[in-house]
């Protein structure tokens, strides 16, 4: 906790301005931006895979695309979950995968704060059915025309707060708890 | 061969048994009445659901399946009530008696065999 | 039914092969040195009071924020005419133990190798009937350092 | 409350209640099924009961102190769900891992697949009805194991022995013949099991054509894992994306043709045979030399406005770490992928249709762990 | 027997008695069989069993025993009262009366019953109403199919085990248990009979709801099936029907299969040696039943009732005939040992053509390597 001046950043502000250019090249989004070239479309450099920024009211129509077209082939969704970026609005995360292809491509689409709604991907992958039931009670996302709406993780009835969301209290509900489990005790017995 | 009268005094001792039995049960449960403790609770007088609280009344419909078999079982045992006498005096009586009962063996595998092909057997 | 017979075998075998198990609470296992259950508080038998100085850094560094450590001056340090070098020490040291989960960070933020983690079979054996007497307080923490019972094991 | 069945000759399907207070359910997991006689005619699943904010807790929690939330999310294979998440922010922080803490790392995760399928193969033993011969059996061999990541790491299941950038202390000094101990008694232990199952007439007649998922629904709803190859889809990311040193190694995968549940079993064992090769190809790679980056900053920061997302072949699976940083010593979102949720979810197109007893068996199949589903 | 024991000649105070010593033998054995069981299960797995309770864990039943009286004994209230209570009777009961034609020794039983072995059918099969009973009346689902399994499997291993023992009937010409026995002083039955021995401890497993026919009361399935909602000793009234049952049946087996207290070679025996030879004929099978519960899996509803339907009652029947056609003729009793061994390797071809799956597959399940990329 003392030594903060080890940190080693020291290289990565140079990196990214300069090498997203070139490097894009290198990686598929030449062919990305070919399959999806009827969609608004940005490319970012992510670390491994190729972040892709789609407007959500493009999003399902490029998924579609992305799982159908022969050149890709994203028949895998590996993972779909959401990033609360505060002020900016929720980022929903798309990491897609093509089985033939061998190929990973992530795809970010972004939700203002005011109105989280967007289409749902089990038009596309079953897969994304749960994982969109967990985003959706999470982040407060309203997922249009999910098959099954309801609560994955959390109680039926919590509809109302999003614990994912960087606006949740992180420690209120521990001291709700402990308290439910005899903590108040134990710190009476810390003050003494 | 014992003699008739013997034969049904015998049975005495199965009625005995099935007292004996009986009270053995009872004063089992008599002595847990008065030994086990016994409390008042609502919550525990709920059926075991897995931890939920039970979703309505379990005694409904049975799968037809049971009946099926129950019918089959019945067919089948009837047969085997007229194959008991048959088993230890089919010797003394000779081969008629035997080709009897090969007849009536045969007619009822046949009947089994019918009730295979129309798939009273196949569970679906 | 060959496959049948196949299965009687094995477990026949291991019939024949013998128990693997041990009659465990008169029959203890032999536990590793790296063994780790909770974390306990050393004793400094050359001068007699604990290692701990009570700096808070292994209360900052708990994940699960199970402890709480408070300090004090040293009433037996050098300008007070005692023999030790420590100026503040540990005055009040609790642990959770229902909820400590036994990550070892605790020991390795320690700038005095003050904290360690039971490696014997007393740190695996701690079941209570109230939670708040998982609480474990300064002499609670110390007593198997004091009497010898555990061998700190110290990663290089 | 109980809600008096309408009088009349109409239908009524049983529900029955699976769960969460079951002996097959593997954890806290419920499922409704609506019977019709022995036939499960729907099934709803239900999770959720073990949910405690792994990801908003790690959100809270520097690097060193999430290590031991991802023990949590895996139990049973805590090395392999460490390892994403200490490859994750290695990759962000572009630490370079010296070779033999990889080495070690790869030895103590194939090892952790060796005691999760192990657990697998007696818990389904127990849901095909076999009275817990198997389960011990599971449990002798896991034993070894679990002794032996005892005495290395100090602790028999949360071993928060991985940390960012090697390992968190050297491993004991007979680290090698120690594995190689372990590794008899498990070759053992398998070829115990595959006397006492793979050619019992019973566990047969239980086990194949039940559960069938085709290789395209498989993929369509995202499984992954031997529950995966067992479709007949040859997706393992040791091979499709090798990370450590995983392309220097030579194994195969198993992959099944039916994908039912006796080919679940099958790939599991024979995965398990392939994880011993590899232990071995390691154990003769490795070297001496540190474990530890030489320069590892005390407190560790991410740079800003980064992601990753890594994803590891676990024993159940792709377990894969989404970690979005916006500097500071704290992850800014963790998400857990993780395979048992994406796997579960294929239960019900996998028990529709089949009996009551198989849909036990098709869910023992999954090899789930609640503790990942419910993160 | 009609001349009582202790010289006492009034034959209901005679029955009295002997039902007494029963009912006394039957609880130790009970308790030894469920340690034994313990113990052996135990083994088979490598582990100790009980340690805890007496030295070695012997007294592990008499805890138990203890424990389960003092226990809450306890009634759901949906439950129905009176076929929840009466279903410990209607199980126990049948069970019991088995014991009146066991055969220990020569002249030691309850009584000899001249349709002895008719009469054990009988009394086995009531109690499956009394398993239907706890089934239906616990207003539990798990119970509740539980029941229903036990009924449909008690009455289709019926028909098996009824034509197994008309068999052995057949060849000693008799159903009295005292006659079978003597008929086998030379000869034990199982050597004319090997097939039906097969169906008889398959049966009888069947009967006994014992693994792999266990599925009423399959853990990992219905949670203990019919008695889940039984607690204390209303509960274990269930077990102990349940081992006293596997007694009988181990006594039955060796009365019928092994020659009773005979020995093979039929010598005289002291009433020791003939307590002796018996014990250890019945441990043999309750052994047996120990070491296929600790091996086997569970069949499932439909494979359990189509193995009895479709292989054993054809191949029961089969048998009944052949044994007719040889009684009948005279003909060499070696015929029936035969025919009887034949039947086996029927049975074992048929058992391994109804695992094989119906569409048939390539043989090697698992193609090792990474070719079959979908």
């Amino acid at each position: 906790m003392t030594s903060d001046e080890n940190v080693n950043s020291t290289n990565e502000e140079e990196t990214s301005e300069v090498e997203v250019v070139d490097s894009l090249e290198d990686t598929i989004w030449p062919l990305i931006n070919r399959v999806l070239s009827s969609v608004d479309v940005t490319p970012e450099r992510g670390s491994i895979d190729l972040i892709t920024r789609i407007p959500r009211t493009d999003i399902i129509r490029a998924l579609q695309i992305l799982k159908n077209n022969e050149e890709v082939q994203f028949n895998y969704l590996r993972c779909l979950t959401a990033v609360d970026n505060e002020s900016e609005g929720v980022d929903v995360v798309y990491h897609l995968y093509s089985i033939p292809k061998n190929i990973n491509l992530t795809v970010k689409t972004n939700l203002p704060v005011e109105d989280k709604a967007i289409g749902t991907a089990t038009e596309v992958w079953e897969a994304a059915n749960w994982l969109e039931r967990e985003t959706a009670e999470m982040f407060g996302i309203k997922f249009n025309n999910h098959p099954d709406p309801r609560t994955l993780l959390m109680p039926e009835d919590m509809t109302d707060t999003f614990p994912l969301l960087k606006s949740h209290p992180f420690a209120e509900i521990e001291i709700l708890q402990g308290e439910l489990l005899g903590y108040d005790r134990e710190t009476q017995g810390d003050d003494e | 061969m014992l003699p008739v009268e013997e034969l049904f005094s015998n049975y005495v001792a199965v009625l005995i048994a099935g007292i004996v039995a009986f009270f053995m049960v009872i004063t089992a449960l008599i002595a847990s009445r008065l030994l086990a403790p016994f409390s008042e609770e609502r919550e525990k007088t709920t059926t075991y659901e897995c931890g939920m609280l039970p979703l309505r009344r379990a005694s409904t419909n049975v799968g037809n399946r049971f009946y099926l078999y129950a019918i089959l079982f019945i067919i089948f045992d009837v047969e085997a009530v007229f194959i008991f006498p048959w088993a230890v005096s089919f010797i003394g009586i000779g081969p008629m008696a035997y080709w009897t009962m090969f007849t009536f063996v045969v007619i009822l595998g046949l009947g089994l065999a019918y009730a295979w092909k129309k798939g009273a057997l196949q569970w679906r | 039914m060959r496959g049948i017979v196949k299965s009687l075998a094995t477990t026949m075998s291991t019939f024949i092969r013998g128990p693997v198990t041990r009659g465990y609470p008169s029959k203890h296992r032999e536990l590793p040195e790296r063994d780790r259950a909770f974390p306990l508080l050393l004793w400094d038998k050359d001068i007699d009071e604990p290692f701990c100085t009570g700096c808070h850094a292994c209360e900052r560094a708990c994940p699960v924020e199970c402890m709480t450590v408070l300090m004090k001056d040293n009433p037996s340090h050098e300008s007070q005419d005692g023999n030790s070098k420590r100026r503040k020490i540990v005055d009040e040291f609790w642990i959770d133990y229902g909820r400590c989960m036994r990550c070892n960070i605790c020991v390795e933020v320690c700038n005095f190798e003050a904290i360690a983690m039971n490696n014997t079979w007393s740190g695996h054996e701690t079941s209570v009937y109230d939670r708040s007497d998982l609480v474990m307080d300064l002499p609670q923490l110390m007593a198997q350092s004091k009497s010898d019972e555990i061998q700190e094991w110290v990663a290089d | 409350m109980v809600v008096e069945s309408t009088p009349g000759f109409e239908t009524q399907d049983l529900l029955i209640n699976v769960g969460p207070q079951h002996p097959s359910t593997h954890g806290v997991f419920r499922m409704v099924l609506e019977v019709d006689g022995e036939i499960v005619k729907d099934l709803v699943p239900h999770i959720g009961y073990l949910h405690r904010g792994a990801e908003k807790l790690c959100e809270n929690n520097d690097f060193r102190q999430g290590v031991g939330y991802m023990d949590r999310t895996e139990y049973l294979a805590s090395h392999n769900a460490e390892l994403s998440y200490v490859m994750a922010v290695e990759a962000l922080a572009e630490l370079e891992v010296p070779e033999r803490a990889q080495w070690i790392r790869m030895i103590l995760c194939e090892l952790n697949r060796l005691s999760s399928h192990f657990m697998f193969l007696g818990a389904f033993g127990v849901d095909v009805g076999v009275f817990g011969t198997p389960f011990i059996y599971a449990w002798r061999e896991r034993e070894a194991i679990i002794d032996l990541f005892e005495e290395i790491s100090g602790d028999r299941m949360m071993y928060a022995y991985f940390r960012a950038g090697g390992l968190a202390w050297e491993v004991p000094g007979n680290f090698e013949e120690r594995v190689r101990e372990v590794l008899v008694s498990t070759r053992q232990g398998m070829k115990d099991f595959d006397n006492l199952l793979t050619r019992n007439e019973i566990f047969l007649a239980r086990t194949k054509n039940v559960g069938i998922i085709s290789a395209e629904d498989a993929v369509e709803l995202g499984m992954s894992g031997p529950t995966l190859r067992a479709s007949g889809v040859s997706l393992d990311i040791r091979k499709a994306e090798p990370y450590m040193y995983y392309d220097q190694i030579d194994f195969d995968v198993p992959v099944g043709t039916n994908g039912d549940v006796f080919d679940r079993y099958l790939v599991r064992l024979k995965e398990m045979e392939q994880s011993v090769h590899i232990i071995e190809q390691c154990l003769a790679r490795l070297d001496d030399g540190p474990i530890m980056p030489e320069r590892m900053p005390r407190m560790l920061r991410l740079p800003e406005d980064q992601e990753i997302y890594v994803r590891t072949e676990a024993p159940r699976g792709e377990y894969g770490i989404y970690l979005v940083s916006k500097g500071g010593n704290k992850p800014w979102r963790l998400k857990v992928r993780s395979a048992c949720l994406s796997n579960l979810q294929a239960l019900k197109k996998m028990s529709v249709g089949q009996y009551v007893a198989d849909a036990i068996i098709i869910l023992g199949s999954i090899d789930i762990v609640l503790s990942e589903v419910d993160r | 027997m009609s001349n009582g024991i202790y010289g006492i000649e009034i034959a209901w105070l005679d029955a009295v008695i002997r039902l007494h010593i029963i009912v006394g033998l039957m609880t130790v054995v009970v308790m030894g069989l469920i340690y034994v069981e313990r113990k052996i299960l135990a083994r088979f797995q490598q582990r100790l069993g009980p340690t805890r309770t007496g030295p070695a864990g012997l007294l592990q039943s008499v805890a138990d025993g203890l424990k389960l009286v003092g226990k809450e004994d306890l009634r759901p209230r949906n439950a129905d009262p009176w076929t929840f209570e009466l279903a410990p009777y209607m199980v126990f009961i049948p069970v019991f009366l088995g014991f009146v034609i066991v055969p220990f020794a020569f002249g030691m039983q309850v009584r000899i019953l001249e349709l002895g072995l008719i009469y054990f059918v009988a009394t086995s099969s009531l109690g499956i109403i009394g398993w239907v009973m706890a089934g239906w009346g616990s207003d539990n689902r798990y119970a509740m199919i539980g029941g229903m399994r036990a009924a449909a499997q008690g009455i289709s291993y019926e028909l098996p085990l009824v034509l197994s023992l008309i068999s052995v009937a057949m060849v000693s010409e008799s159903y009295n248990l005292n006659d079978i026995v003597l008929s086998q002083s030379t000869y034990p039955n199982l050597l004319w009979q090997p097939l039906v021995l097969v169906i008889f401890i398959i049966a009888g497993l069947a009967e006994l709801n014992r693994t792999p026919f266990d599925i009423p009361v399959g853990e990992s399935e219905v949670v203990g099936g019919p008695f889940v909602e039984y607690s204390g000793i209303r509960w274990s009234f269930f077990f102990l029907a349940e081992y006293a049952a596997l007694f009988i049946m181990g006594l039955i087996f060796a009365a019928v299969f092994m020659g009773g207290w005979a020995w093979p070679l039929g010598e005289e025996l002291g009433r020791g040696w003939q307590i002796l030879l018996v014990t250890i004929k019945t441990s043999l099978f309750i052994f047996l039943v120990f070491w296929i519960r600790a091996s086997v899996p569970r069949l499932r509803i439909d494979q359990l009732m189509s193995f009895s339907w479709k292989i054993l009652l054809p191949l029961a029947f089969l048998q009944v005939l052949i044994n007719g056609a040889v009684l009948v003729y005279e003909a060499p009793l070696w015929i029936l040992t035969i025919t009887g061994m034949l039947g086996i390797v029927v049975l074992v071809r048929l058992i391994e053509r109804a695992v094989r799956p119906q569409p048939v597959t390539n043989e090697s399940t698992v193609s090792i390597g990474n070719e079959s990329v979908s």
